[in-house]
């Protein structure tokens, strides 16, 4: 009985794609709420990933830079 | 009396000193020296407790100043690159309120001090319409009338003439006279002679 | 030399600064009350000249041109004593920062929010506000702009290190006006139905209660952050 | 606790902690969302009086929840780095802020998304948008307070200080703006009877509030190991860490 029961509930809700789609004609504002969600939810995951690699970079760079330093030191003093 | 311990400064990811540790007690001067950027004016407003260091401590007759920040300011006087002096302010009001703030009984002799100080006849003008060197003698005037054990001077020499140079070294006898200590950072070396004059040479670092 | 000042001598000392601050350079004083002048004055001509409609509005008109015109002067609270080191004296003062902070703020209240109570009898003639509203203003402006200093100066004192702070100051700071703005213009509108309106100036006190107590703590921190 | 919890006020090893953390956090993320979108979006039952547009609340509660966690989660960090002096603690404030912000920005969206074909406008003046909508503000303020800054030392501090001054504020705008709704109400408003809930709408509901919970744990771990590395850059554990690749 129980598993008749949550088996009836969980069933998929549309006939189609094009009526999941639809949304019952609320899709516009379905579609634009998930959308959006996931748009803003996106962007901030991937800027904070981007965030860390230009850190990194940024990281590299300055001990090229230190490396550099050192062997035009190092020239002059020679 | 004063314990600098392995105290360290980053400033803009750029690490000015390391593990630096010094002691300063009664009765002696302490000269910081080093190039433009090398931390001098950081590692003083790390003593006076402006700023936390990143890393150590500084200690004050035993007990830690960020701990017991008010104990150890009743016995601070801090003069930096910016005085403290109000320019719309007159010269005898700067100093009454310095010394209201700072809790000291107004003296009678504020006059004759400034008079010392060569002020005579500017006590009552606006302090803004002084010279630099004018200006920066309304706030060492703060000298004369304290009874702080430490100082901690950021640069007091500048725009002063040599004769203020001199009369400023003066002072500094009589406050390790009195069992004081004095920390100060200067480009241009001491004139007079101390007799426990020690240095702290802060290197650039890149 | 040391000692027989009490607390009340450094407060007199910072407050009595800044008052004489400000009235040796009169501008400090004459500008916000103009400018509160000049945004009441904007509003008749914005929505037409109706007295029943003007009325209406008033009490929100009044509210939201103090709160702009308080904005006018919180900046220089803290910036000057920064800019020349005055503000690193005072924290190197044997004596507790929030008290020379409270000092300080209540004096910018005299500067800026006094004049304006003091001086909304005539904007209200100005509104058409009859007289039952305009003690109700009165009232409400006297706890309310007190209380618009305290939080006001949290955000000054945070921004005051920033060479361009004066927008982020009122950023940071508008949001936090709106729990006051909504009280005082409610207050004003029950009296204007003839009822009584002692909850919402209740509230108010409570409010400036809160804020003279926890926010020269906040400022104090925000201070010393700033100073290092 | 205290013990425990020390050794990760050390930047490198709360880095490492981010690090072992990340990973199981990303799996049950996307797990908990994947389920939480395609149950809600297409197995749960229509509402019988709101249809399907209903379905905008699986992600309008869970953001808005998420965006008062957040704030309350980013002043509690905000205090830690005050009283106890935490460097790591106020790092956690400037890593929360910005997911804090998004989720507001997402909760106000869906909000209007969901206002619309409800209420027919896009946005009321309703007690709980209006303070979302200043929620929205006191993050941006903590944010931009923050990158004002050229020092970030300072910065940080700054930011934590006025994170508790909002969160002390955020009752009373909270309480005052409920008040002053109550005072000005003009349309008739249907408030949703969220305690009836069914269990099958339920369900979904709660796997994506935990996903949203999730998405804030992993952006702020990611947040919090940039963080350490702007303010570690110069230290020699970044630089191997770096150079190793």
């Amino acid at each position: 009985m129980g598993a008749r029961f949550s088996e009836s509930r969980l069933s998929m809700q549309f006939e189609s794609f094009s009526d999941f789609l639809a949304m019952g004609g609320y899709g516009f504002y379905v579609w634009l709420s998930f959308g959006s969600c996931a748009f803003v939810l996106l962007s901030v995951l991937l800027s904070s990933l981007h965030d860390g690699k230009t850190l990194k970079q940024q990281v590299k760079l300055q001990i090229e830079r230190e490396a550099r330093i050192k062997k035009a030191q190092q020239e002059q003093a020679v | 009396m004063l314990e600098i311990k392995s105290v360290t400064c980053v400033k803009q990811e750029r690490c000015l000193f390391e593990s630096l540790s010094f002691a300063l007690d009664a009765g002696q001067i302490m000269q910081v020296e080093g190039p433009n950027g090398a931390g001098k004016t950081s590692l003083l407003r790390i003593i006076a407790g402006f700023a936390n260091a990143d890393d150590g401590d500084v200690t004050f007759e035993g007990y830690s100043i960020s701990e017991r920040y008010d104990d150890f300011a009743a016995e601070l006087l801090f003069i930096g690159h910016k005085t403290g002096v109000n320019g719309q302010l007159t010269a005898y009001e700067n100093v009454c309120h310095w010394l209201d703030v700072h809790g000291y009984q107004r003296a009678e002799n504020i006059y004759d001090i400034l008079a010392q100080l060569g002020l005579v006849g500017l006590e009552d003008v606006p302090v803004r319409t002084l010279s630099a060197g004018q200006q920066r003698r309304v706030a060492l005037a703060r000298l004369w009338m304290n009874n702080a054990k430490v100082w901690i001077l950021d640069e007091p020499f500048t725009a002063l003439d040599k004769k203020g140079v001199a009369m400023l070294q003066q002072q500094f006898m009589h406050q390790l006279d009195r069992g004081g200590a004095i920390l100060l950072t200067t480009h241009q070396d001491l004139t007079a002679q101390f007799s426990g004059l020690k240095k702290v040479i802060l290197e650039y670092r890149h | 030399m040391k000692a027989s000042h009490s607390y009340w001598q450094l407060f007199c000392a910072v407050y009595c600064k800044d008052l004489t601050l400000a009235f040796r350079q009169r501008a400090e004083i004459v500008n916000p009350l103009l400018f509160f002048l000049i945004v009441i004055t904007l509003f008749p001509l914005a929505i037409g000249p109706e007295p029943a409609l003007l009325s209406r509005m008033a009490p929100g008109i009044i509210w939201v041109a103090a709160l702009l015109s308080t904005m006018l002067g919180l900046d220089k609270v803290f910036r000057d004593d920064f800019n020349d080191g005055s503000l690193e004296q005072l924290i190197a003062s044997s004596y507790p920062l929030p008290l020379s902070v409270l000092a300080k703020v209540l004096a910018h209240w005299t500067i800026t929010g006094l004049p304006m109570v003091l001086m909304a009898p005539v904007f209200a003639l100005l509104m058409n506000l009859d007289t039952q509203l305009l003690t109700a203003t009165l009232l409400t402006l006297l706890i309310g702009t007190p209380l618009l200093s305290f939080i006001g100066a949290i955000g000054a004192a945070l921004t005051v290190a920033l060479q361009k702070g004066g927008i982020l100051m009122s950023l940071l700071v508008l949001p936090l006006y709106i729990p006051v703005l909504i009280f005082a213009t409610s207050a004003i509108d029950t009296s204007s139905m003839s009822l009584a309106y002692g909850g919402q100036l209740a509230i108010l006190g409570a409010m400036l209660a809160v804020a003279a107590v926890m926010a020269p703590l906040a400022i104090s921190s925000a201070l010393k952050v700033s100073v290092s | 606790m205290w013990k425990w919890l020390h050794p990760y006020a050390k930047a490198e090893r709360a880095y490492q902690l981010c690090n072992t953390l990340l990973p199981y956090f990303t799996v049950f993320t996307v797990v908990c969302l994947v389920v939480g979108w395609v149950w809600g979006l297409a197995y749960a039952p229509a509402d019988y009086q709101q249809k399907d547009s209903y379905r905008i609340i699986f992600i309008h509660v869970p953001s808005a929840i998420l965006s008062m966690g957040a704030y309350s989660s980013m002043a509690i960090a905000a205090i830690v780095a005050l009283v106890w002096q935490l460097r790591n603690a106020e790092l956690a404030v400037v890593a929360i802020a910005p997911v804090g912000a998004a989720m507001t920005v997402i909760a106000l969206v869906t909000g209007a998304a969901w206002g619309k074909p409800m209420w027919g406008a896009w946005w009321v003046w309703d007690a709980r948008l209006t303070s979302e909508l200043i929620l929205l503000f006191l993050y941006l303020g903590v944010l931009s307070l923050y990158h004002a800054f050229e020092d970030k030392k300072s910065a940080g501090k700054a930011a934590c200080i006025l994170a508790i001054v909002g969160v002390i504020n955020l009752p009373i705008i909270h309480f005052s703006v409920e008040w002053w709704n109550t005072l000005h109400q003009g349309a008739t408003i249907t408030k949703f009877d969220t305690s009836a809930i069914d269990p099958s709408m339920l369900w979904p509901l709660l796997i994506n509030i935990v996903a949203f919970a999730g998405f804030v744990g992993v952006v702020t771990l990611i947040r919090l190991k940039n963080e350490i590395l702007q303010r570690e850059k110069h230290r020699p554990w970044v630089r191997d860490l770096v150079s190793r690749g």
